[in-house]
């Protein structure tokens, strides 16, 4: 039994274990040895990450068995520079989910145990290497957020709840027929019947299936691409994001935007990545576009905010557009050294947003829960009751509107200065975006935090320690990962290297496009 | 550590130049609060440290002749740096900042002393001072960026440092907003430039400066973008930055809001460091402005006119630290403009503006620091109509408030003459040079200087001279030792800098004239010289001719010595200019010959225009930020709730109220079910039959 | 003599009812006898398991090869008898004080037969035989409590349109005998094998559709739906259960035998009118799920909407020559499945709406248990049961990891493979659908407020539903996909291919 | 010899008078008669056919059918006994409890 699914059992018993209990205190020890534990296990993995590396398959803690074999559904896992990034990451953000919601009163058993639950459900999307695990995931990763939304949700979490379950799965659902049909036509041409992740992207990739014809190669990349434009999410598929976001509880928020967003933009360079080659061409435009649409709409989307979380949510939605550029512009032919970078910076992103969202989040949730609202409009000079926060809070918004030093600028200027030999259009716009999130981001900050103190908000706490800690840690993380980017940067960059220039996964040079063929129209 | 302190290499430690600081940051956030005077300590001493690093790298290169030097590490990509380069150009930035930063924390401890939040402010003074170090020593442009960036937000946080006035808040909101709109164009800039640099083959860094500097020939050949060559793109793009941070026309609407932080910020950020960090950015970029078509010209253009732009503006404010503000943003207009005549003159431009820039970080700092005082003693009044006669009870901040002044017009033998004069005179070669059009910056340039004259000493008059204007000024009381230390020690620099650079060489009354000269020379040796690497790789001294080839541009190369020749006329025309201005201030300010109140009118239109800055606020703030960005995104609201949202949520309700009629054909009475069946029955007979039939 | 065996479950099931409405003249301790029918149920369950790939035929009297029993069947009867022990367990909580208890577990016995007997059966007659076997007693226990205006009601209901369907189904049989001239599946397929003018005539259409009426009734096709709501709702909860998990499925063996292996040579005829109809059931079982105030209610929409879904194998079968080898077993295989899910699953969400009734009416006084406001804050009030039957839900809605999902995800996967991409579309699209009105559920039951104090929940029922969840749950994870194998193997011996 | 086509369609219309019964009346005991009548329809068909091709398993159908109708019927009246008894009425019209 490896790592993987070492990692796995201990948040599986977690989560019952923390079910059966009574109390917050018990339902919160097991949580914290549980979720921590699964920090320790993998961290241990990061360390021993090169000596498990398999240069043959390039993955690494590679495990499979059988499942179901007469339609070749097996259990195979593993992690690579992509997931296993991924992976830390999930455990961090839940790991200090637990600290962060260390008085929750509410049905704590359940609370806890669905926390852990959500994490196994998401690290498992990250490491399967078979779609049918990978589907059934994808789908569990419902439910843990559908109950955290809906039972410690705000006042209108029906809908949002319903909205966000509904919206999803339907996605995932076109997603399964394209899982299927690749399943089928790569069972045609190859002979053995599997669901494989690797294998059918490698039959995909090599135009073994090209002898059924454009549309089933296109209709499998289409319906793959939709549900994973849903979950990252993309304008125009984005609207149960701020709804789900707005209702929810800290810290489903905090996981909902940290965590999860990223199965869209993990899904996109595990699966879509390989697909790129062969598929129409102009559906890697098509992925930048939606990433571009979602760059230049959150600005003004958020500007017409009262929420600040609302604001936040659509921060996150521009922020994932970054990832779709990254990898549609480092899809196509140019430079390699430029190529990676978008690359790596692409993947970055996943890791770095992914931390900074997090004390957004946190921060949105701090003020509610000292001052019982989140109009931007009834806020204001909060600094004088609360430093501390003001402290975190402005090291946050910085991060999020791409202050150097901090992670997400390392991100941005590698997709930005990446992208641009294949896709200068794109990029200038992206760049002409800044100064609009800026000013959302600043014209929060100063509404909050900056001016009189609104008298009415009464006398309030400031920030209590185990909401501070949590924070505190992230803008850590995200600070030193600005200044020194290395201990993750490194392993997806060697991983991008091998996705650009091995030839295994894209065309050695890339995709050319015919010129003028970009688009059908 | 060596006693013999003339072997020791400082340049190997140039990195703790930016670190001290940094860690001084730290300090003073965490722990400053609770150290000697409630915090200012740490930053201040480790300022010193870096100051003592500058001047003995200073030591090195100047004195022992040590070669230029750079040395760099991976950072967060292949190719992307994070590097330090010493080379007269940096040093020159570095001891100015270090000193100037150093002296005005050290007056800071004064005239912070009673404020609350003391340690956290010495904490962002400390962070400011660090990352303009590492802006300075950058070696390549992302790193510059990134420092740029940072000095950015400290000076976000310092205006809004007392973050309870909305105004402050605003202010720096503000600030922030102006600069982005470069900040943005400029990393486009960068990414373009990676772009372009990372398809030559041999680049190992991308985007340092030294090897763009080797591969401008290919860069010269790049693809055109929109029409226009790669390289003035990429330039324009850079002067979008440059215009954001030195407060270029149009956007240099920022620096007089950003007076709404201390006095002590102004003088450290907005005139003596920060704002200068464009100017310092196409001195670092001079040879690829210079080998880009047309760039220098912008500049030069841009320069000029921000330079008479700003001194208009500069005559109707009543704000004293806003008078100052303007003349930042018009002396700064100076230094771009002179090397935009880079064009003509090559590397010396570099030379005349870094040192303009250095004698007015000197003088500006003093101007804003003796304001400072000046507030100080009388309780924070800004409006120079409601002072007067302060000259009686604060001598001190009078007298280097004059010291300051006579340096900014340029008064003989003061830096600014040096400096400022030496820069008007080039900008007539640039002139005859270029032709017709090329006499615009020059005038431009001539007539700034007699009306910066006028608006300095109205300031002084009216400040200083005649009878108190309010009670605030009836019983002003001067500063304490710490700032008075700091006056003194700026007044000394802001008149003697010029003398203390001067080429002594030919004797005293020569030398007299030749303020500055030797600081020129070793300025002019910056890109022509070869720099050395600890990688081992060197990269050879640069031929400013070809480059300036590759832009179309001609130099008339400056051997030191040969003095092209120009009329006196032209060389003493800005010395009488400034008399007259002098003479103007004067008579209407101290001598009250006229009656000025007659003119400044409402029904004055020239008076309306100039008070109202041109409507250029009124065009970004009401115009753009609030009537245009607000309906766009009020519609936007409109277009996500109702368009987008819409769809999703008619699509649920078409579902639910198809369900609603639906369930009613449920009528529970058996006969309707038989019948539905019968009638299934008969619809899937007709449907076989017509599937058989057709 | 040799095969006889295999009909021991069979045997044993007509003992037990034989015994169990004997001695249920004579003993005052009734419970005894639901015992007996659980032991019943449960060997003969064992048997069929144990022999779940056997096939025996019996040419020979007394059957003249009218029955038959392979795997197909065996994993009918597997089905029937697990939805059958499931019913008996809760029948001992639900009747346990009873004192017609015998005659309900005996019409359960017989009842079960009756599935069985139609899943074996290879000959219209005996098909015809065991289908109104069935029928007949799921119409009395329909109106099991006859004091309860709602549940004769349902029995009245049931018992016209289910006359009236057999008697659309006999008609049918009737043509067609009277045009092959037997009464022997395989004949009759090998007969329009011979013979395709046969095939062209209007009498044979008209058969045909009298015989999809006549099934469609069982598996509640719509429009042949309506009566299934009604009664779904009225019957007693676990006899609502016997009907959706087992005399629908009964329905779909029928159906199986009758057009895959009897009609297949005019399968151009009820490819479009299966498409159509699989399109309209799952459609309007869903959408009209969506607005269902009584769960109770919204359960019998929802196993129409499974109807509809299973209803896609016959349209994939038909699609034959088109559609690949593969698909066509992969259809019937998931269609299997998906019908062993089902009636796990469907049986038990019935019981558990029963005991949550039980439950209801035990404490607060409502006209209505079933309505879905009494279920606010079940999670609360009745914990185990709430987690459950959310469960339950989950397996209905296709949500991993339980059984549900696997069967769909065969089901659908087989409409791709056979390249109907509008089919597989509307397929998917509805079990989105779906989920929203088993999660509505599932949210009254955990955020809503609890209109009172907790429910003791009763053993019995819980035990019911454990036994449900944990096999669903079970199969899921099957290492070897033990129920793919046997459901492909059935498979093979209804399709030839 | 009375061909065959005759006792189709007596078969034929009797289901139809069956059928169209079941749609119009509302008495119970009607529409029990009804159903009758249609499933004999039906039998009429089973040993029309068999006499015609001299094969006895449609009338062994018959005889089995016969004797379920039988069967059910019974019950039939047994439910329909059970409605009077609750509801002094066998209106079909009125029961509809359960609806929508």
């Amino acid at each position: 039994m490896g790592m993987i699914t070492i990692l796995m059992l201990v948040l599986l018993a977690g989560a019952i274990l923390s079910l059966l209990t009574k109390t917050t205190a018990q339902a919160r020890g097991v949580a914290l040895v549980s979720s921590f534990g699964a920090l320790a296990i993998a961290i241990l993995m990061y360390l021993m990450y090169d000596a498990n590396f398999s240069t043959v398959t390039h993955y690494a803690f590679e495990e499979s068995g059988t499942w179901m074999p007469s339609i070749g559904i097996g259990y195979h896992v593993g992690v690579d520079g992509i997931s296993l990034p991924m992976v830390i990451l999930a455990t961090i953000v839940c790991a200090f989910c637990t600290i962060f919601s260390w008085t929750e009163s509410k049905r704590p058993n359940q609370f806890f145990a669905l926390l852990l639950l959500m994490d196994l459900t998401l690290i498992g999307v990250f490491v399967s290497l078979d779609f049918f695990m990978f589907y059934v995931f994808w789908e569990l990763t419902l439910l843990p957020m559908f109950f955290l939304i809906g039972i410690w949700g705000g006042p209108r979490k029906d809908y949002s709840a319903i909205k966000f379950l509904i919206y999803t799965h339907i996605a995932s659902v076109l997603m399964m027929l394209g899982i299927f049909a690749l399943y089928y036509f790569n069972g045609i041409a190859t002979g053995t019947y599997t669901f494989d992740i690797p294998i059918l992207l490698e039959a995909y990739r090599t135009g073994a299936l090209g002898q059924f014809g454009q549309f089933w190669l296109d209709f499998i990349f289409v319906t793959i691409m939709f549900g994973f434009m849903v979950k990252m999410p993309s304008v125009p598929f984005h609207t149960w994001l701020p709804d789900a976001h707005v209702e929810a509880p800290t810290i489903g928020s905090i996981i909902l935007a940290g965590v999860l967003l990223k199965m869209g933009g993990y899904g996109l360079f595990r699966v879509l990545l390989p697909m790129m080659g062969v598929a129409s061409t102009w559906f890697i435009y098509l992925i930048a576009l939606f990433g571009i649409m979602s760059i230049l709409y959150s600005p003004f989307a958020a500007l017409a905010q009262k929420d600040l979380k609302k604001l936040v949510a659509f921060s996150s939605i521009g922020h994932m557009g970054f990832i779709s550029l990254g990898v549609a512009a480092s899809a196509l032919a140019g430079m390699d050294p430029a190529r990676i970078v978008a690359h790596t910076g692409a993947m970055f992103q996943m890791f770095s947003h992914g931390i900074i969202t997090c004390v957004l989040f946190g921060c949105c949730g701090v003020i509610e829960h000292h001052t019982h609202t989140r109009i931007i409009d009834d806020l204001g000079g909060l600094t004088k009751k609360m430093p501390k926060l003001a402290i975190l809070m402005v090291a946050a918004f910085f991060a999020s509107l791409g202050l150097p030093l901090c992670s997400g600028f390392v991100a941005e200027f590698g997709i930005l200065s990446g992208s641009y030999g294949t896709m200068p259009i794109f990029v200038m716009l992206a760049a002409i975006s800044i100064p609009f999130t800026a000013g959302y981001h600043l014209w929060a900050v100063q509404r909050t935090m900056f001016g009189p103190y609104n008298e009415y908000l009464g006398d309030i706490k400031e920030i209590k320690w185990f909401e501070f800690l949590p924070l505190a840690v992230w803008v850590i993380i995200f600070v030193i990962l600005g200044i020194y980017p290395a201990p993750i940067i490194d392993m997806m960059h060697t991983t991008a290297d091998y996705f650009i220039t091995s030839g295994n996964v894209l065309p050695i040079g890339g995709i050319h496009v015919p010129p003028g063929g970009a688009f059908p129209w | 550590m060596d006693p013999n302190l003339t072997t020791i290499d400082f340049r190997l430690y140039a990195h703790w130049i930016v670190l001290l600081p940094m860690i001084g940051f730290l300090l003073e956030l965490l722990i400053g609060k609770y150290w000697w005077r409630k915090g200012g300590m740490f930053a201040t001493l480790s300022i010193f440290g870096s100051m003592i690093i500058s001047y003995g790298c200073l030591y090195n290169i100047y004195v022992q002749g040590m070669p230029f030097y750079e040395y760099s590490w991976e950072w967060f990509y292949p190719g992307i740096v994070a590097g330090f380069t010493i080379d007269p150009l940096s040093l020159a930035m570095l001891c100015m900042v270090s000193f100037v930063s150093f002296f005005i924390h050290f007056y800071a401890i004064g005239y912070m002393a009673h404020d609350c939040a003391k340690s956290v402010y010495f904490a962002e003074t400390a962070l400011f001072t660090g990352s303009m170090f590492g802006l300075v020593l950058a070696n390549n442009l992302l790193q510059l960026f990134i420092f740029w960036e940072m000095v950015g937000v400290c000076s976000y946080l310092l205006i809004g440092f007392w973050w309870h006035r909305p105004e402050a808040a605003a202010a720096g909101k503000k600030a922030w907003m102006s600069c982005s709109v470069g900040d943005c164009l400029f990393l486009l800039g960068i990414a373009i430039m990676y772009t372009l640099m990372v398809g030559i083959d041999g680049v190992t860094e991308p985007i340092s400066f030294n090897q763009i500097f080797q591969n401008l020939e290919h860069l010269h050949h790049a693809a055109p973008i929109f029409g226009m060559s790669a390289l003035t793109f990429i330039c324009i793009l850079f002067m979008c930055g440059v215009l954001g941070k030195s407060a270029g026309f149009p956007l240099h609407v920022w620096i007089p809001d950003a007076m709404e932080g201390p006095t002590t910020v102004s003088a450290l950020i907005h005139a003596a460091t920060m704002v200068t960090a464009g100017v310092y950015l196409i001195a670092r970029a001079f040879p690829i402005f210079l080998a880009a078509p047309n760039a220098l010209m912008i500049v030069a253009f841009m320069g000029a006119f921000t330079a008479l732009y700003a001194s208009t503006l500069g005559l109707v404010v009543n704000d004293l630290k806003r008078i100052f503000a303007y003349s930042t943003i018009s002396q700064l207009g100076y230094m771009i403009a002179i090397l935009g005549c880079g064009a003509v003159l090559g590397v010396a431009a570099v030379a005349f503006a870094l040192f303009h820039l250095v004698a007015h970080a000197f003088f500006k700092a003093l101007l804003f620091l003796s304001s400072g005082s000046v507030l100080h003693g009388t309780s924070n009044t800004r409006d120079i109509k409601e002072m007067g006669g302060l000259l009686k009870g604060m001598p001190w901040t009078g007298y280097a408030m004059l010291a300051g002044a006579l340096a900014l017009v340029a008064f003989p033998f003061t830096a600014g003459y040096f400096s400022k004069d030496k820069i008007i005179e080039e900008a007539y070669i640039y002139a005859t040079a270029h032709g017709a059009l090329g006499y615009l910056p020059w005038i431009f340039l001539v007539l700034g200087v007699i009306l910066t004259a006028t608006y300095t000493f109205r300031a002084w008059y009216l400040a200083m001279t005649g009878g108190p204007k309010s009670h605030l000024a009836v019983h002003p009381h001067e500063c304490d030792w710490w700032m008075r230390t700091t006056l003194v020690v700026l007044s000394v620099f802001a008149l003697g800098l010029g003398l203390l650079t001067a080429d002594w060489s030919e004797g005293f009354f020569k030398g007299l004239f030749k303020g500055g000269a030797s600081f020129w020379h070793f300025l002019e040796q910056t890109f022509v010289t070869e720099t050395q690497t600890a990688s081992g790789v060197v990269y050879p001294g640069l031929n400013m001719g070809d480059i300036a080839h590759f832009g179309g541009n001609h130099l008339h190369v400056l051997e030191p010595g040969v003095v092209h020749h120009i009329s006196p006329a032209v060389i003493y025309l800005p010395l009488l200019l400034m008399i007259a201005g002098l003479a103007i201030a004067t008579s209407l300010y101290y001598k009250n010959r006229v009656d000025v109140s007659k003119y400044i009118k409402k029904d004055n239109p020239l008076y309306q225009i100039l008070w109202n800055k041109y409507y250029l606020d009124y065009l970004f703030k009401d115009i753009i930020a609030e009537k245009i960005v607000m309906t766009v995104f009020t519609f936007w609201d409109v277009l996500d709730r109702y368009v987008i949202d819409g769809v999703v949520n008619l699509l649920s309700w078409i579902t639910i109220s198809a369900g609603q009629v639906g369930r009613k054909l449920q009528t529970g009475v058996v006969q309707n079910y038989a019948t539905a069946v019968i009638f299934g029955v008969s619809m899937l007979m007709i449907l076989v039959i017509i599937i058989r039939g057709g | 003599m040799v095969g006889y065996t295999a009909l021991l479950p069979e045997g044993l099931l007509i003992a037990t009812a034989v015994i169990v409405l004997l001695a249920g003249l004579f003993i005052k301790q009734k419970k005894i006898l639901g015992y007996i029918t659980l032991v019943g149920l449960l060997a003969s369950l064992g048997l069929v398991i144990k022999g779940w790939n056997l096939t025996a035929t019996f040419e020979g009297a007394p059957f003249y090869g009218a029955i038959v029993v392979d795997p197909f069947s065996q994993i009918f009867n597997a089905i029937f008898l697990t939805v059958g022990v499931l019913v008996c367990i809760s029948a001992l909580k639900a009747y346990g004080d009873n004192q017609r208890q015998d005659d309900f577990y005996s019409m359960m016995l017989l009842a079960t037969v009756g599935m069985m007997v139609v899943a074996m059966s290879k000959d219209l007659l005996t098909l015809f035989i065991g289908f109104e076997l069935a029928s007949i007693s799921t119409y009395a226990m329909a109106g099991f409590d006859k004091r309860d205006p709602k549940s004769i009601e349902a029995a009245l209901k049931y018992f016209l349109i289910g006359g009236l369907s057999s008697s659309l189904m006999v008609f049918g049989m009737a043509y067609i005998y009277g045009l092959t001239g037997s009464t022997n599946i395989d004949t009759i397929a090998s007969v329009f094998g011979a013979n395709p003018a046969l095939v062209t005539t209007p009498a044979i259409l008209l058969a045909m559709v009298m015989l999809i009426a006549g099934f469609g009734f069982k598996m509640a096709f719509v429009p042949f739906h309506m009566w299934a709501p009604d009664t779904y709702e009225g019957a007693p909860s676990i006899v609502s259960a016997l009907l959706a998990a087992g005399s629908k499925k009964m329905g779909f063996a029928a159906a199986f035998r009758i057009f895959i292996v009897g009609l297949i040579a005019m399968k151009l005829d009820w490819y479009i009118a299966f498409m159509i109809l699989a399109i309209l059931t799952m459609t309007v079982g869903n959408i009209l799920a969506v607005v269902q105030t009584s769960v109770k209610r919204m359960l019998a929409y929802s196993s129409i909407a499974h109807a509809g879904y299973i209803a896609v194998v016959f349209v994939v079968v038909a699609y034959y020559p088109h559609a690949p080898a593969l698909a066509v077993n992969h259809a019937v295989t998931g269609g299997l499945m998906h019908a062993f899910s089902h009636a796990i699953g469907k049986a038990a969400a019935f019981i558990a709406v029963g005991a949550i009734a039980y439950m209801i009416m035990s404490r607060d006084k409502v006209d209505d248990p079933n309505h879905i406001s009494n279920y606010d804050g079940l999670g609360k009030r009745a914990p185990m049961t709430a987690f459950l039957f959310a469960l339950l839900l989950c397996s209905l809605a296709g949500i991993p990891p339980l059984f549900g999902f696997t069967s769909k995800f065969v089901l659908f996967l087989s409409t791709i493979e056979a390249g109907l991409l509008g089919l597989a579309i509307i397929c998917v699209l509805n079990s989105a659908l779906s989920v929203y009105y088993y999660a509505k559920v599932v949210m009254r039951m955990y955020w809503g407020e609890p209109k009172g104090e907790a429910f003791v929940e009763p053993s019995t029922y819980v035990f019911v539903l454990a036994i449900a969840v944990i096999a669903l749950i079970a199969l899921f994870f099957a290492p070897g996909d033990l129920v793919y194998q046997w459901a492909e193997t059935a498979a093979h011996t209804v399709t030839g291919v | 010899m009375i061909p065959l086509q005759y006792y189709l369609l007596l078969a034929g219309m009797l289901f139809a008078i069956g059928a169209y019964g079941i749609m119009t009346l509302s008495n119970g005991i009607r529409l029990l008669m009804c159903v009758e009548l249609m499933l004999n329809a039906a039998n009429i068909n089973l040993v029309a056919f068999s006499t015609h091709i001299n094969d006895a398993s449609g009338q062994v159908f018959a005889l089995f059918s016969i004797a379920l109708a039988a069967a059910e019927a019974a019950v039939g009246f047994a439910i329909i006994l059970m409605v009077y008894r609750l509801r002094a009425e066998i209106d079909i019209e009125n029961i509809n409890l359960l609806r929508w």
